[in-house]
């Protein structure tokens, strides 16, 4: 049962990683894809948390937690330098 | 000399000891150990990235907090979802709340916990700090929106941040 | 899933090549950046493909080639190094020629003069 | 384990880090440390050559993990020869540095020392992709160099230099993938056992990789069409780093040599002689080309620079013939042009500091200071430069000529070289003669007192031409024996048995 | 692994996936950005901390340790997602996104 | 050892001279002297082996891998013309301290004319061809250096180089030929060449070897065509037209003529280059010499004719045709070099050259006068001068050719003319200077006798022409044999040295050219005007202008090629990639291993779908920046999702982390740049940048595809068994990193921090323009720190440190280490540069990252040297497992001191280059109106 959930799940994943790739492609403002983006860096997190499942490993539950972090940098940089141009001064 | 040896954080420390033993491989002499040399250097070597003495925070009061919010967040995650496969259009508002907590740790708190809970998110915060400009996905005033943040976050906040 | 992954290959190769062969700074480090990508999936896939594999000791039945695992991480971190040194090299080319032209103050490249023609 | 070996990789990077801390330090402090450091550099390389030259191979096995498993360090006599006249150069070239081109930012002795060691790891190495990370020591550390000093003639040339080198190193790591994906090894001496098995399709694979490492190292040795990133750089270089520099190329040609005498040699069964034929022709290209660059130049550093380039064409043509004679002689002439280059180098900043805002262009202009000093040296580079007697380029040119077979390699060789030496000479006669004879009336202004360092630094290297002259006999034996010694490929492959420490032998 | 595992697991996946989709469809469906801005802000949130909360009980169950990474990494994400929001939606009035015709109030000027 | 001091003697003195120079004229004329009379001295005592037809030798080895020995050999040639080097040399010298004026650089000119001294005797007394081929072009460079003597002076200097250009290009052509014949032979001793002259003219390279040989000889001996550099070295100082531009560098051709005569004469291909260039050459310069309006001009080209009489007479290639070459080398040197002496004083005394101006000099110079009038007889063949006797035995030689039919005429017919132009020109020589009415507006006026001393150089060899030519057998005989012996390899034909022969056809050839010379002398004005219809040309202004062509044509073709376009070098880089790796990959196809493709997975290949469509958007919607690195994002992102995907744990978290840090460098830098690419490459250039990366990826595809599907083995096994036994730790991948391959991480971090100085170095004092705005006009927010943000980061760097520390501390043994606990740690500062400023956060952070970097390097080198206290190589790792109370049982490793080294490292190196570049911006002293701390 959990092989059907966790394939079911995959699934759902990548499909949603491919509407946030409509929207990064879509825009249509910068904002829109930096959102997209992050959704992305997000849906990655649950990708790599059901690669770890369906290997029944933990080894990737760092590369998981690294993105969650690196994610949120890139967002914020992204988002700063939007609006502020400099994203350090 | 003693408040170089001291807990310069003493919750920030505990956080981090405690985070230590969870991501540690279960808790052992070793982790203990390790945990609170982390637990101790860490604040010491960030010490001055918190420019403020901690803020006096009735801290008992934060699980409850926080347990109204995860509720919410279930919840308001359903009603966005709701409204996502809905064919309804949204009516979304951009409402000013006026900001009765000063703290800016409390300040922040409260905007995340907006942006977390039913069909609202913090867009931004006026310079002085009094405002803040919310947008709901989908509300009918805002009045209701205002209260609703009041009562169910701000007061709980005001009370620890005192 | 090899093809898969030779496809990919060969898309980040070609993507970066064309940009590299652009005329603005900004587009060049781009197709830089996207080379090195493909060339570290290359030299990692010559170690071969392996699913579930990783090589930690005690974690799996069998390892994945773990050499040039090592490799890639140490392109990967040189060619870090080398992206930041060329990004700055890029303003600095800003700076000197107040142009980001790959050739310096260059308002046209040599391939616009024959577009005129 | 012989712990000499890593001296050459072991000081500059202690020197380096020195530098690194030391960036508010006084400058006197700074140079005096660093200046040690290259002096240092000089008597280890010396040691080492003593140690190279009785034809053994010396291992030394990083982490003391067996080849090939581990990292090596190889010492022989080609590894020895490239210390030594890398090591020289460089304090020459450092001492020339003092005189103030190393003002200007605090870098200078840190990228400096870090340069050279990244040169003597790729000249040590016995390992193909820590010849990458050399390469990239090097480079990196050549990047800020070549941006060193003020002013904005570097900058494009600079990108340019740096972006190529930036598509080289992804060639060098997909060739390293794809001999890798084969052989299963990274070690040269291995690499070296393994080529020669691999057959069919596997041997399309590392042939295809061999081949486009050759496009790295051609890149880097600067063959013809891969040469054109070097002339504005090198010309547009502060003069001490345009004469350490004048090793970069050699670097190029150093691997060629390494790699493909050593894993795609004769032996190497469906991959011997890989590329060679393909190098020969492209060579006397290049050198046709330098040729035309130098006669064309109008300046004395854009001079050089071609004059590089015909060095390299000039070098490959007989490393691609491939024979014991002509590998010798090709050693002979890469010590002789990589230090007059060096010194053309230097001597022409120091004509560029005494014509005022004529700089070293080769334009009429008030009579320099100092020209008879700076005229007999920049006589001397050029004549040894255009490979007349009685300096050393003579004396390379002659050793290369006479390696060839008679045939049809011979008379293309010969035509090139003595056909090129001509016009070289037409080239230098006519800068010179110009720069230093042609002068209009007025005087110079803004001239800058030509300080003794940078005098010494520049007559010691354009005396080495001399000094090789005078010592030919030896160098030419050691040669010999260096090209003897890359030609047995055998006893290279035996380092796989070096003994480790603690290992019962 | 207990069947009652088995369930939470199976059930903790799907609402995972599901809701992530549902972020996801809501960034590609909805009419503006600032409408946009809520889907990933919670749906998808949630979404990831189900998938979380599958995998701990995950590895809780199969005797691989406590698994308790994974709430550091659902925790982070909540501390961050409204902060990246607030930098979004702040971005946005920046540039002027439109807004869909029906919204009532004012972005502020940045 | 007497021959290498004759040699090398006058290079010594020459180092020295110039030290002299303080002295005055007549001390380093002293001083130059000694080299000539210590070498006459020591040539001295070998006279009674060369008459007996001996050789000496004095050698040792040099470059015996060269064939090149320092081997001298004296023999009767080499003899004579050592004598005539330095006896006229030693003239020379006295001349000059006369000739050369207070003030001028005399140092150089004493050096240089040493130093080609040396070189000019190198020459004739090598034993060895290489040895020789050294000196050759040694005398090219310093005659360079003489004839630019005056380089304020244009003509001086093209002159130089143009005589430089022909000869020193002959010298290589030389060298060649040389090369070719010590091929032939085996070895470049001149003896062994000498005795192997069969085996070399019958070899099939003869024919090359000979012209290379001979167009060495003939550029320096200014034979036709190349004859032309020779007037123009005129612009020398007269004593160096007379020293090198008569009586010796340019005989250096005949000579070699003469010394490879066994080795390379007697040949058709010999008889005919070279008595035919003699020939033209012997006529060209006489018809010239006679119009020249300079004295000197005059004197050249009669040079020119002399030299080609003497290539002539060696081309003819009869024993008797060469003794007669030599002795007219004598015979030419002596009158030719008193000639220019003679002009020398007359230019000294009247201040031009010009014959047009200088008349009637007898009433004012009248022993100068005598002195030249029986030089410039001798040169026109009068008896009872030495010119003569060498001229009748050329005459006679010219009937004794054995040529078919009426080219049988053509010798002597060519001989008597060249006589006629030699009278014509001698008696202008005579005629126009010291007679022919009164001078015309000199410089200098009246014209005076010059010093007495100068004149003792021309008086000696005056006196020497009337020796020879009185009494030649007694004065000169034996020399003649003792060097034509040697020249013909020992076999002399029977010669008679007497003043008259009796009156047989030579002498009417000679009478018919006395006659025939002065009716054309008389009847100049008419010749004169047929010349003048002809337009001179002056060579010089031709090498210049073929020069100048040259080097404008190498300059355009060189821009053309090397037009600074990294466009175009790049696609010549990546073209050249392309085409080697085709070669061999084109006969591979399509190829799938032994392994076969195994089946995708769909999530896999959905989101490589995703991966390769970003990368392809990534590079067509270029032009807009920002887009693209959104792109380029999602693309790192899958990168990274790929190598966990395919079981590199370790390898994801660097690309993530890496690729973050890039995101911000690449904005940093975007801030400053247009953020719109414009369209500026042309249909065409796309198009082949198109196709360039079409092939591209498709070859990487083609690649990868064989690649993945061939069965491999590899040194890795080694690495898995070893690990945790030797390397003390379970993550293989890390422990290749800190341990087995731990010199490449060294090297690795050592790239970083030399990135990051460079860089810290390169901005140091670069300043930009930010941008006011963004690009579509939207003015920056003020808001520079936002609250939330602010309030979020803060307490995100305890925990990013607490989990840098957890990815450190178990990266030996699982995912993880310290290149990524590096970046985790830089990645959460960089957060807070983000949040709350620069200012804000170097005030917190204190330490200079200079410092962490050479901290980071030198906990890596410690951490690798600490073995050598144990005797083992650098880099060897050691761990061990402690028990410690309380905290139980625990592994040390030195790896980790190592990989402490890498962390701090990384840190130090990101920071530095990011905050570098953040300092550019012009907020960043500035705190902002809206920042509250
Ligand atoms: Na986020
Ligand atoms: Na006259």
């Amino acid at each position: 049962m959990i092989t059907i959930a966790l394939y079911a799940s995959i699934a759902m994943v990548t499909l949603a990683a491919l509407l946030n790739v409509y929207r990064l492609i879509q825009g249509p403002d910068a904002p829109d894809r930096v959102l997209a983006l992050d959704t992305l860096y997000i849906n990655a997190i649950a990708l790599i948390i059901l690669l770890g499942i369906t290997l029944g490993t933990r080894m990737y539950l760092e590369s998981a937690l690294l993105i969650a972090v690196m994610g949120f940098v890139s967002t914020v940089a992204t988002a700063k330098y939007l609006k502020r141009g400099s994203v350090i001064e | 000399m003693l408040d170089r040896l001291s807990f310069p954080q003493p919750w920030l420390s505990l956080i981090l000891f405690l985070t230590w033993q969870f991501l540690s491989d279960g808790i052992s002499g070793g982790s203990l150990v390790l945990g609170l040399v982390l637990a101790w250097g860490i604040p010491q070597l960030t010490q001055g990235f918190w420019p403020e003495r901690p803020a006096f925070m009735k801290s008992w009061r934060m699980p409850a907090y926080l347990l109204v919010v995860l509720w919410d967040i279930v919840i308001a995650s359903f009603s966005v979802a709701k409204l996502i496969l809905s064919p309804r259009k949204p009516e979304p508002v951009f409402v000013c709340y006026p900001l009765q907590l000063e703290h800016p740790l409390a300040i922040s708190i409260l905007a995340s916990t907006i942006s977390l809970t039913p069909g609202t998110v913090s867009a931004d915060i006026s310079d002085d700090e009094k405002m803040l400009l919310i947008h709901a996905l989908d509300a009918r005033s805002d009045d209701e929106v205002i209260d609703a943040i009041h009562t169910r976050y701000e007061k709980p906040l005001m009370e620890m941040f005192k | 899933m090899e093809l898969v992954f030779a496809l990919v290959i060969g898309a980040l190769t070609a993507s970066g090549v064309y940009l590299l062969l652009r005329a603005r700074t900004f587009p060049v480090v781009v197709g830089l950046t996207l080379l090195s990508y493909g060339v570290n999936l290359f030299l990692f896939a010559s170690g071969r493909l392996a699913t579930g594999q990783q090589p930690i000791l005690g974690s799996s039945a069998s390892y994945a080639d773990p050499l040039p695992q090592a490799l890639v991480l140490t392109a990967i971190v040189i060619g870090f190094a080398m992206t930041a040194f060329v990004v700055v090299l890029s303003l600095r080319n800003l700076a000197d020629n107040q142009d980001d032209h790959v050739d310096g103050n260059r308002k046209q490249d040599e391939d616009s003069e024959e577009a005129k023609q | 384990m012989n712990h000499w070996l890593t001296a050459p990789v072991l000081i500059p990077l202690l020197g380096g880090i020195l530098q690194t801390f030391m960036g508010y330090a006084p400058i006197a402090l700074r140079r005096t440390l660093a200046l040690a450091t290259t002096v240092l550099l000089v008597a280890t390389s010396m040691v080492l050559l003593t140690m190279a030259d009785d034809g053994s191979y010396r291992a030394y096995a990083f982490g003391n993990w067996q080849p090939p498993f581990g990292i090596v360090l190889v010492l022989d006599r080609l590894a020895a020869f490239m210390l030594v006249m890398t090591s020289v150069l460089a304090l020459l070239a450092h001492i020339f540095s003092l005189g103030g081109a190393d003002e200007g930012n605090r870098q200078f002795h840190t990228l400096f020392l870090f340069q050279l060691m990244g040169l003597n790891i790729a000249f040590l190495t016995g390992d193909l992709f820590n010849l990458f990370v050399a390469f990239e020591v090097l480079l990196i550390a050549s990047y800020g160099l070549l941006m060193h000093g003020g002013g904005t003639v570097r900058t494009v040339p600079g990108l340019h230099y740096v972006v190529l080198n930036l598509v080289g190193s992804s060639l060098f790591l997909i060739s390293v993938g794809m001999i890798y994906s084969v052989t299963g090894t990274l070690n040269m001496a291995d690499l070296a056992v393994k080529v020669p098995q691999v057959t069919g399709e596997n041997a399309l694979l590392v042939k295809a990789g061999g081949m486009m490492l050759l496009v790295v190292f051609a890149l880097k040795a600067a063959v013809l069409p891969l040469c054109f990133w070097l002339p504005k750089a090198y010309a547009s270089a502060t003069a001490p780093v345009a004469a350490l520099f004048a090793i970069m190329t050699k670097v190029g040609i150093y691997a060629i040599i390494r790699v493909y005498f050593l894993v795609f040699g004769d032996d190497a069964g469906e991959l011997a002689n890989l590329g060679m034929d393909w190098l020969f022709p492209l060579a006397l290209i290049t050198l046709a080309m330098g040729v035309m660059g130098a006669l064309g130049a109008d300046n004395l550093k854009s001079l050089t620079a071609w004059q590089v380039i015909i060095s390299v064409g000039t070098l490959l043509a007989p490393i691609a013939l491939g024979s014991a004679e002509s590998l010798s002689a090709a050693l002979f002439y890469m010590l002789s042009t990589t230090w007059i280059v060096a010194g053309l180098f230097l001597v022409a900043d120091l004509v560029a500091s005494q014509r005022g805002s004529a700089g070293d262009r080769i334009i009429t202009a008030p009579m320099m200071r100092h020209r008879t000093f700076l005229s007999v040296l920049f006589m001397i580079g050029a004549v040894a430069a255009a490979g007349l007697p009685p300096f050393s380029g003579f004396f390379g040119k002659l050793l290369i000529l006479m390696s060839v077979e008679p045939g049809p390699q011979m008379a293309w060789l010969w035509g090139t070289i003595l056909v090129g030496g001509f016009l070289t000479l037409v080239a230098y006669s006519r800068a010179g003669s110009i720069v230093f004879w042609r002068t209009v009336d007025g005087h110079v202004e803004t001239a800058r007192p030509l300080k003794g360092t940078t005098a010494v630094a520049a007559g010691a290297m354009i005396a080495l031409t001399v000094v090789i002259v005078a010592m030919a006999g030896p160098i030419n034996r050691y040669t010999e024996d260096t090209a003897a010694q890359i030609l047995d490929t055998s006893a290279y492959i035996d380092i796989l048995q070096t003994p480790m420490v603690g290992e019962d032998d | 692994m207990s069947p009652l595992a088995e369930y939470t697991i199976s059930a903790l996946l799907i609402i995972g996936g599901a809701f992530t989709l549902i972020g996801a469809i809501g960034l590609a469906r909805l009419p503006d950005f600032f409408t946009r801005l809520h889907g990933p802000t919670k749906a998808t949130t949630l979404g990831v901390g189900a998938v979380m909360l599958s995998s701990v009980v995950y590895f809780s169950s199969t005797g691989q340790g406590i698994g308790i990474s994974e709430i550091l990494i659902t925790v982070f994400l909540f501390l961050t997602a409204p902060v990246s929001a607030n930098m979004l939606a702040k971005a946005a009035m920046h540039i002027g996104v439109k807004t869909m015709d029906n919204t009532r109030g004012k972005p502020w000027d940045q | 050892m007497s021959l290498p001091l004759v040699v090398f003697l006058p290079f010594l003195v020459a180092i020295a001279a110039p030290l002299f120079a303080q002295g005055g004229r007549t001390a380093i004329a002293i001083v130059s002297s000694i080299p000539a009379i210590i070498g006459l001295a020591a040539l001295f005592p070998h006279w009674e082996t060369l008459a007996g037809g001996g050789v000496v030798h004095n050698s040792w080895e040099w470059l015996p891998a060269l064939g090149i020995s320092f081997s001298f050999r004296l023999d009767g040639l080499a003899l004579l013309f050592a004598l005539l080097i330095l006896i006229i040399g030693l003239l020379i010298i006295l001349y000059a301290r006369y000739y050369l004026k207070k003030g001028e650089n005399i140092g150089k000119f004493y050096a240089l004319l040493l130093c080609f001294k040396g070189s000019m005797l190198g020459i004739v007394l090598s034993g060895n061809l290489l040895l020789m081929m050294i000196f050759w072009e040694l005398t090219s460079l310093t005659s360079f250096l003489l004839i630019s003597f005056w380089t304020h002076k244009q003509d001086a200097r093209r002159g130089a180089r143009m005589a430089l250009a022909v000869t020193g290009g002959g010298g290589l052509a030389l060298l060649a030929g040389i090369l070719i014949i010590g091929n032939i032979v085996g070895s470049f001793e001149l003896d062994a060449v000498l005795a192997a002259g069969d085996l070399i003219k019958n070899h099939a390279m003869y024919p090359v070897a000979l012209t290379l040989i001979l167009l060495g000889a003939f550029t320096k001996s200014a034979q036709f065509p190349f004859h032309f550099w020779l007037p123009h070295a005129m612009q020398a100082p007269t004593p160096v037209s007379a020293y090198l531009h008569s009586a010796t560098m340019v005989k250096a051709g005949v000579f070699l003529m003469a010394r490879l005569y066994p080795a390379l004469a007697g040949t058709e291909q010999w008889f005919y280059m070279v008595s035919f260039t003699g020939m033209a050459t012997l006529l060209v310069g006489a018809y010239v010499a006679m119009f020249k309006h300079d004295l000197k001009g005059l004197l050249a080209h009669s040079t020119v004719s002399h030299l080609g009489l003497i290539t002539l007479l060696f081309g003819m290639g009869t024993e008797l045709a060469a003794v007669a070459a030599v002795f007219h080398v004598i015979n030419h040197a002596t009158f030719k070099a008193s000639l220019f002496m003679a002009a020398g004083i007359i230019d000294h005394e009247t201040g031009t050259r010009d014959m047009r101006r200088i008349n009637g000099l007898w009433r004012y110079m009248p022993h100068t006068a005598t002195l030249a009038m029986v030089a410039a007889s001798s040169m026109a063949g009068v008896p009872l001068l030495n010119g003569f006797l060498s001229k009748e035995m050329f005459f006679a030689e010219s009937l004794q050719l054995n040529l078919p039919g009426i080219w049988a005429w053509i010798p002597p017919i060519v001989a008597t003319l060249a006589g006629i132009f030699a009278v014509a020109y001698s008696a202008r020589f005579v005629h126009d200077v010291f007679f022919n009415g009164k001078p015309v507006n000199l410089p200098i006026y009246p014209p005076h006798e010059p010093p007495r001393y100068m004149k003792i150089p021309v008086e000696i060899l005056v006196f020497a022409c009337v020796m020879v030519g009185v009494f030649p057998a007694y004065s000169v005989g034996p020399l003649l044999y003792s060097a034509s012996a040697a020249t013909l390899g020992g076999e002399v034909p029977d010669y008679h040295l007497a003043v008259m022969h009796g009156f047989n056809l030579p002498l009417m050839m000679s009478f018919a050219a006395f006659i025939g010379g002065l009716i054309m002398y008389s009847q100049r004005q008419k010749f004169f005007d047929f010349h003048a219809r002809f337009k001179e040309v002056d060579e010089k202004a031709v090498f210049e202008a073929v020069v100048s062509r040259f080097v404008e044509l190498a300059n355009r073709f060189t821009a053309r090629i090397e037009n600074g376009s990294l466009q175009r070098y790049a696609v010549l880089l990546v073209g050249s990639a392309i085409v080697v790796a085709m070669v061999p990959l084109a006969t591979m196809g399509i190829f799938v291993g032994e392994n076969g493709l195994s089946p995708v997975d769909w999530p896999t290949a959905i989101a490589a779908a995703i991966l390769i469509f970003c990368a392809l958007a990534s590079a067509f919607l270029h032009r807009g920046r920002f887009t693209s690195l959104m792109f380029l994002s999602v693309v790192g992102l899958l990168v990274a999702l790929a190598f966990a995907r395919f079981s590199a744990p370790d390898l994801a978290m660097t690309q993530l982390s890496v690729e973050v840090v890039t995101m911000v460098l690449l904005m940093l830098a975007l801030f400053y740049m247009p953020s719109w690419t414009p369209l500026e490459t042309s249909g065409t250039h796309r198009a082949r940048d198109i196709v360039l990366a079409l092939l591209a990826g498709g070859g990487m595809t083609l690649v990868t595809l064989a690649m993945l599907t061939q069965p491999f083995t590899s040194i890795s096994e080694f690495f898995l068994e070893n690990s945790k036994t030797g390397g003390g730790g379970t993550n293989v991948v890390n422990v290749i990193l800190v341990d087995f391959r731990g010199f490449d991480t060294l090297g690795e971090i050592t790239v970083l921090a030399i990135a990051a100085l460079g860089i810290y170095a390169m901005l140091k004092d670069t300043a930009l323009t930010p941008p006011p705005g963004d690009g579509e006009g939207h003015a920056w927010t003020r808001d520079a720190y936002p609250l939330m943000l602010k309030q979020i980061a803060r307490p995100m760097l305890p925990l990013a440190l607490m989990i840098s520390a957890y990815i450190f501390l178990r990266g030996h043994n699982l995912p993880g280490g310290g290149f990524i606990a590096g970046l985790i740690t830089s990645v959460a500062l960089i957060l807070q540069y983000i949040a709350s400023g620069m200012v804000w956060t170097q005030d917190r952070i204190g330490i200079k990252y200079h410092n962490v970097i050479g901290l980071g390097l030198i906990f890596a080198t410690i951490a690798g040297a600490g073995s050598f206290v144990y005797g083992y190589p650098f880099l060897t790792t050691t761990f061990d497992y402690i028990t410690w109370p309380v905290v139980g049982k625990f592994e040390v490793a030195s790896a980790l001191v190592f990989d402490l080294g890498v962390y701090l490292a990384v840190i130090g190196a990101t920071l530095l280059a990011l905050v570098s570049i953040g300092r550019l911006s012009p907020h960043s002293a500035i705190r902002s109106p809206r920042e509250n701390v």
